[in-house]
């Protein structure tokens, strides 16, 4: 255990940052004055560096191994990346400068929208939304809004039950109420079941593309239709009123494109049919995800949908770009500037060193890579899907339970071998779920040697499950008790006070 | 530039071992019809010479506010920040992990993330503090839908003078969940009409938001207010300014109910606006329905002190439609480099940045009334006012730009009513008596000698 | 700003437990005549961000060549330099840790030392290199120290080619040891006159130092002087440029008894010439005798492999006055970056580096030449040539400064023979076509449209 | 124990790293090409940088705790040094631009050199030797032409026996013979012994200040007259000619000045009559180490010998800075350029962040932990020179020996309680010596955990001493055989082979 940085700094000095104040200070003239101290430690630079370094030591991260976490897409992030980024050309810009002083952030962020457009075959992207979940958010306000200037109040959004958590809540926080689809046997949606959930009240199929089991839907031109078709007999009789060019739009299909990484330069959803998705730049696009964030989450559609883009746009006239800050129909704002630009900068790097031939390798990769490691953990784990999958594959521990063995104890035996867990219980349909996504980057020889201790542990959970119920051993703690935390909360260094919660 | 690292021959032994006789055939599942015709149109692979000087080309083509003599404020403000925040994001360990889901491997990321709850808590003197949010409009967003279930009403009555993006920010969120937002005037002196306010609260105001110091950079009179917003019953929510706290009551003193701010001030980089880092802290009563990631510390089972994620039933990714918000990926780097920067300043550093902004601020004031240039709000301000400029706020800003400086914001569009002369002003701790001066002389038609 | 993190609190403990009533107790040995009167007059300390802004201030009074066409070389190159060196040396696991001497916890150190040593032998084609030198000329220096020691003789014979300033470091080191230096003319082409130095030759000559390829850029007949060397019974001591040694015959093919040379080339920044990187490889019978740090693998008690300092007993810390050398600090960051450097870049990515110096250095050769410029030496260069431009190097380099090239280096001043119209054109990967006809045209007397 | 680069690169990709090649590679006209393959790695990227920060987890640094080595003053590297010496307009200076080109570099080295003169009382420094025995190597140099140049050739330099290793293989490197001179009991030079050492044939007293035992010399100024003297019948005969304002200067006294932490602000060596100093700006000024240099190790004299200093000098004239390329008498060159100049921005920085007082409150507190740090420590282990000491002192761990227990099993038991051990066996005139060099950026409570550590360790000694004979057991590797690695040293990768050394 680290002792925390108010215990180290509890009676320190600190040192000096700033020029001697060149201004009076007597005088403030503002009454309401704090008083007594804030609580800030006091601690010298050495301590304080130490402080973090020690911290640092108690985390996995990407340079340290893989990091199968499902979902996640865990790649590796170039450091050249990180480099520019913090250019002062970039780092020192303010939103409200004038649009001649920041030409070159404009010309990126141009530029990166045009590049995902078209990666994905979407008529335009916002780099607005600052994660995928606001990305979503932000893709549901588009289709609140866009029902909603025709005058209908849709109400229900369609998900697939091996959605990510967030698909749900984001429908919800928008005011759209969301039902469940059921997934078939295969792991994917069945058309049959979707036309019969699909109606008059249905706004919106939210799906995730590969989906969460990393399988692609391979009925996917069916379910678009279907969904297009929900509204399409109303707008034949009159009732609603189409453009010509969405003839055969009816109900909107959103794709979660947090799965990307399995599709660049194989499949353009926005080709396909697909009128919104977001992508996750902090995933697909090689920008690191900071121990949970900063990410990016941006927003495309096709060209019906544009004008309901959140404001403002950058736009390119004569070669000079500016920012258009009012639309007719846009939704609005979901962030106060742009998003998170830093972000940007990492991802426009990444695809500008990768290409097109660049991006298909990453997604040929990551396709490759899951589909030998699935055959090499499908040897000692149950595969509840098997056949192809694309990047991901979800395996699950229940041949395991016969030993008393779970899940949660073979991800925390993973660490152990000094290996990250992949992601546990996710999705909710396989039982004990183990969703394993190696990522392009990893190579053959890392893979194998996951695949090995994925074995060894399995051989373990037969001969000693003790070993697996007591780990992990090697890492800075062990198993914590999260049921006391929860009933008690410390969320903050008070000395060990802990907020009683009511139940 | 490839980062890729399996050969040529891992990948054709990997498609063996797979049972299958060329890439082609894992794509079995995709309609060829759904295929990507040729090469992705977005240009050939560059070199890392290429990518650092196309990059580097682009930085250069920006004229940094950091660089020049910066009073551009309304959120997002030009700050020192010390080399420990910048050395300690560069490490990997902190910046490429994930999300801390196993838990004993990420005890850096965890203690971190609660000491930075733990600033943040003190800061704002409230009970408890999240991980962190997107920034503060849709923190403050999502304190509104928090207070709209705590009190099971549509109604919120934000400020008049509340900026207009954030307002947009509310609108956005608001409009699913047809939440109306009234808004309350302010007075001469830039602060809320607290009259007004009295007459608009009913049984139906979930909440009043109340930012402090307000857009316009004005001081409200918190207290007042505050009995006002309870005595109807409603809750109180405080859109602070982080640096403000240092010298300003505390929202917790005043009994605020949720408290939500920007920590862009907090040793992060401009960078155009994002990534920022909204804060949210609130009483014990109400943590069961605040939004975000949680950090508490607990116990292993060998007794050893850990942190952990806690309350997680508030979140999607365990109650997906009946979580209290969406979010996920909050800004975890961001919340660390904040932490970093108040470690490091400490407890006097940072009243120091409070302090030097806030003197700095008036004496521009006071330079500025003495030589007659108009004041609308008064003294009664931290670090960011109002000024109004015969011959336009856009005149005046070109005119200064010309000079390296960044005069501030022009307030006409967003409020009709301060008229089109009107410019905010901010002062942060980075500027120096010649820099006021320089702006003084610009405001008042001087030359003003550099 | 004070890194000190005693409080006057601690202080006074401390003092009190020692035994002490004050600080100035402590002081008693050291007369009260002999102390600093007064506070020293180097300015009053300034906060991190006066020292950021002076630091800054005075960087942006330089014009670095990195950021212009630098066609400087000299020993001192302009070359692309990946991220990978940089964030690898931003460890402070690395760059503040100590010489290893406790082996057990610096296997960090000593294992990315052992990866240098092995790259520097693979370039070499020698058997060892050691840890690291200061730089080539010291490298050099010691070389021929060391070539005098086992051959018991003081007489080495250098190229009159050899740079002026390599040349001052090795005088000072001769001096004290009375080494005398002979120097061997070079012919028409720039290359050595054999004949010359066949003659030169005796049972006297320690050692016969070579560059390969020499100050003029020129590529040398290796295995002639190396037979004329050995049949003397001298020594062979190669002075190497690196990146040279991925297209051309390592010494170790032609037989060289010791090979040094500058690594500054392997990714280290031009850091106006310092630090630089003496690499230092030999023959194993020579081991014993060289000067610095050996890093050998081994094995722990439990026969786990390890890394650790080894044949310490040449080293002035157990050997003192009858060590091979008085080097201690090395250059051991430097030698890190090289390595990651060289890995970084790998076998197909360094030859590239190589190939293109080379292959851009031809082309505007081959422009010169078309031009009409006078290029003295001929063909037979690797990356760096000299170009004699009528009206004088001076001027010619000031109009190319002009331009933002930095054309070369004049060699009149060192090289009297060669007149002052000869300069020293370096040409690397950094060059790109355009740059070359710039500069061609500037030669060629042309404007020369950008 | 980690794979080498070579391993885990042996059949891999590198990244892309240049652009295309815009000129022809048919034609390099040159001879003499080298044939087959250099055996460089070809590794992917993202294993690069997980094999360095995996070499970087099996180091111990200073931002990870207390690192006491005697004579190394390992002190906190400041951050923002690192940054300001990474700025483009240092980092990327050819130091054949001109000087128009180079202003602010120059003014830099003109201003790190006047405040090491003031710093040190002398009257000009070279920054051109880049550690700090290349220093003391100049240092030498320059008293050998000194005395040259007055037709004497002086072969003999006076080294105490307590000196640091480099002292006596500088001088011999150099030409001279050193003649060691034994410390008294108190660990101190004896005046009188000096006196008789001291001699026609002296060239150079070289001693160290404070010693390395962590002492003043007391009777420096006795000292430093009795080596001027040495000389000075010989002047007063006119067998030599001295310049008028050296009547007092013989032989010449040389200070090893990198204990220069200690003195600080307290004591200037030229003020006292040291004739050539060098420091370790890596040592005192902060800069760090590397892990084996970069190193920087200036050179300073008194008026008398300024015009030997190492050339270019840079000059200040009219606001303008330039470099003097020759001078009459110098030694001419140590370095082909201007010494390690990215060291210097380092110096520079810190010396300017600290100033006059920041300088002073170094020493003292370097002197201060010392004497706190030895009481402490004298309480479990031998002091042979009790009393006051400077900024370091010397234990012994001969109070051991009775339980089977060296020095050098303290020192590896101290790396198991993750701390780093202080310098062992030096100085040689200590039995089983412990150097313990606190540094002044070291608190209290570090220098109490550092002392309890120590305290715990005797007490193992005694009732448990093979718990010290097997340190350490928690690092990366254990006791690593050298004699081994010394018969047949394997100095680089081939799969385990050696090479046999002859005895
Ligand atoms: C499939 C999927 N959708 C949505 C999200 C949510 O993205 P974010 O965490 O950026 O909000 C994630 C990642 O967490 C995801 O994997
Ligand atoms: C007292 C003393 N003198 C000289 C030196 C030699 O310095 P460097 O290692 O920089 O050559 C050292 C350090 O190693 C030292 O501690």
């Amino acid at each position: 255990m680290s002792r925390t940085i108010f215990e180290k700094g509890a009676n320190g000095r600190s040192g000096n940052f700033l020029p001697a104040n060149d201004c009076p200070v007597d005088d403030l003239g503002f009454a309401h004055r704090r008083e007594g101290e804030i609580g800030l430690p006091r601690i010298g630079e050495q301590d304080l560096i130490r402080h973090y370094v020690e911290l640092a030591s108690k985390n996995y991260h990407i340079d340290k191994g893989m990091y199968p976490l499902g979902s996640c897409t865990m790649k590796y992030n170039p450091v050249i990346n990180e480099e520019v980024a913090s250019l002062g050309g970039f780092a020192g810009l303010h939103p409200l400068q004038s649009e001649d002083d920041v030409q070159g952030a404009l010309e990126l962020m141009y530029e990166l929208e045009s590049d995902l457009c078209e990666i994905c075959g979407m008529s335009a992207f916002s780099l607005q939304p600052v994660a995928g979940a606001h990305g979503e958010l932000a893709g549901m306000m588009i289709a609140r809004d866009w029902f909603r200037r025709r005058g209908e109040e849709r109400k229900t959004v369609l998900v697939p039950d091996s959605a990510h958590g967030t698909n749900p809540a984001s429908v919800v926080i928008c005011g759209f109420t969301p039902k469940t689809i059921p997934s078939n046997e295969a792991g994917l949606i069945d058309p049959e079941v979707l036309k019969q959930e699909a109606g008059d009240d249905t706004a919106v199929l939210m799906l995730t593309l590969p989906n969460t089991l990393g399988l692609f839907e391979k009925d996917i031109e069916k379910i678009i239709r279907i969904v297009h078709d929900a509204l399409l007999e109303q707008a034949e009789k009159g009732i609603v009123d189409y453009p010509d060019y969405l003839f055969d739009v009816g109900a909107l299909v959103y794709m979660d494109g947090a799965n990307m990484n399995a599709l660049m330069g194989i499949v353009k959803p926005g080709s396909i049919g697909i009128d919104i998705m977001h992508l996750n730049l902090h995933k697909t696009f090689s920008t690191p995800h900071g121990g949970g964030g900063p990410g990016a989450g941006p927003v495309g559609v096709l060209e019906h949908l544009a004008g309901l883009l959140p404001v403002p746009r950058v736009v390119k006239k004569d070669g000079r770009f500016s920012l258009k800050e009012t639309s007719g129909e846009s939704i609005g704002r979901v962030h106060p500037w742009f998003g998170n630009f830093n972000v940007f900068v990492k991802a426009y790097a990444y695809i500008k060193a990768l290409g097109g031939e660049g991006l298909l390798e990453v997604s040929e990769n990551a396709i490759i890579n899951a589909n030998y490691l699935m055959k090499k953990v499908a040897r000692d784990y149950d595969i509840k899907y098997p056949g192809r999958c694309m990047h991901e594959f979800v395996a699950s521990g229940r041949n395991l339970k016969k030993f008393g063995v779970k899940t949660v104890d073979v991800a925390k035996r993973l660490l152990d071998y000094g290996l990250h867990a992949p992601t546990v219980y996710f999705p909710l349909i396989v039982e004990e779920a183990l969703m394993i996504e190696p990522v392009e980057t990893e190579k053959k020889e890392a893979l194998d040697h996951f695949a090995d201790v994925m074995a060894k542990i399995a051989k373990e959970a037969e001969e000693n499950p003790e070993i697996l119920h007591e780990a992990p051993v090697t890492t800075p703690v062990r198993r914590l008790d999260e049921v006391a935390a929860a009933r008690c909360p410390e969320l903050s260094w008070s000395g060990g006070e802990c907020l009683p919660m009511e139940e | 530039m490839s980062y890729v690292q399996n050969t040529d021959s891992d990948r054709r032994e990997m498609l063996k071992e797979t049972g299958v006789s060329s890439f082609e055939e894992l794509l079995e599942p995709i309609d060829s019809r759904l295929r990507v015709d040729g090469v992705l149109d977005i240009g050939p692979a560059m070199s890392e010479a290429e990518v650092a000087s196309r990059l580097g080309a682009l930085a250069s083509a920006n004229n940094a506010a950091s660089e020049m003599i910066s009073f551009l404020g309304g959120g997002i403000y030009d700050r020192f920040i010390p080399a420990t925040v910048r050395y300690v994001l560069s490490r990997s360990e902190f910046y490429t992990s994930y999300t801390p889901y196993q838990a004993e491997v990420s005890q850096g990321t965890l203690q971190a993330i609660f000491e930075y709850q733990t600033m943040i808590a003190r800061l704002t003197a409230m009970d408890a503090a999240n991980a962190s949010m997107y920034d503060a409009s849709t923190a403050l967003a999502e304190a509104m839908l928090m207070a709209s279930v705590i009190k099971r009403t549509r109604r919120v009555v934000i400020p008049a003078s509340l900026s207009r993006r954030v307002r947009a920010v509310l609108d956005s969120y608001a409009a699913g969940k047809d939440i109306v937002i009234d808004e309350v005037p302010f007075v001469e002196d830039g602060t809320i009409d607290a009259g007004a306010l009295a007459e608009m609260l009913s049984e139906k105001t979930a909440a009043v938001i109340l930012a402090q110091p307000n857009y316009f950079g004005m001081i409200e009179d918190t207290r007042k207010v505050s009995g006002l917003v309870h005595e109807a019953g409603a809750l109180l929510i405080v859109l602070a300014d982080p640096v403000s706290l240092a010298l300003i009551e505390p929202p917790g003193e005043y009994d605020a109910d949720i408290v939500v701010g920007e920590g862009q001030s907090l040793g992060i980089a401009q960078s155009f606006g994002g990534p920022l880092l909204g804060f949210l802290a609130a009483k014990t009563p109400y943590l069961r329905k605040c939004p975000g990631r949680l950090i508490s510390a607990t116990e292993d089972i060998d007794g050893k002190r850990g942190y952990t994620m806690t309350l997680q039933t508030r979140e999607q990714h365990i109650r997906r439609e009946k979580a209290t918000s969406n979010i996920c990926t909050n800004e975890g780097l961001v919340a660390l480099a904040a932490s970093v920067y108040l470690a490091t300043l400490g407890e006097d550093g940072f009243r120091e940045v409070a302090l030097q902004s806030a003197s700095k601020a008036k004496t521009l004031y006071g330079m500025l009334e003495e030589a007659g240039v108009s004041l609308p709000f008064g003294r009664n301000f931290f670090q960011e006012f109002v000024i109004t400029v015969p011959g336009g706020a856009d005149a005046f800003i070109a005119r200064a730009r010309e000079r390296g400086v960044l005069a501030g914001i022009p307030l006409g569009k967003d409020f009709p009513s301060l008229g089109d002369d009107a410019v905010l002003v901010a002062v942060t701790e980075k500027r120096t008596r010649k820099d006021l001066e320089l702006l003084c002389d610009l405001a008042a038609g001087k030359g003003g000698a550099v």
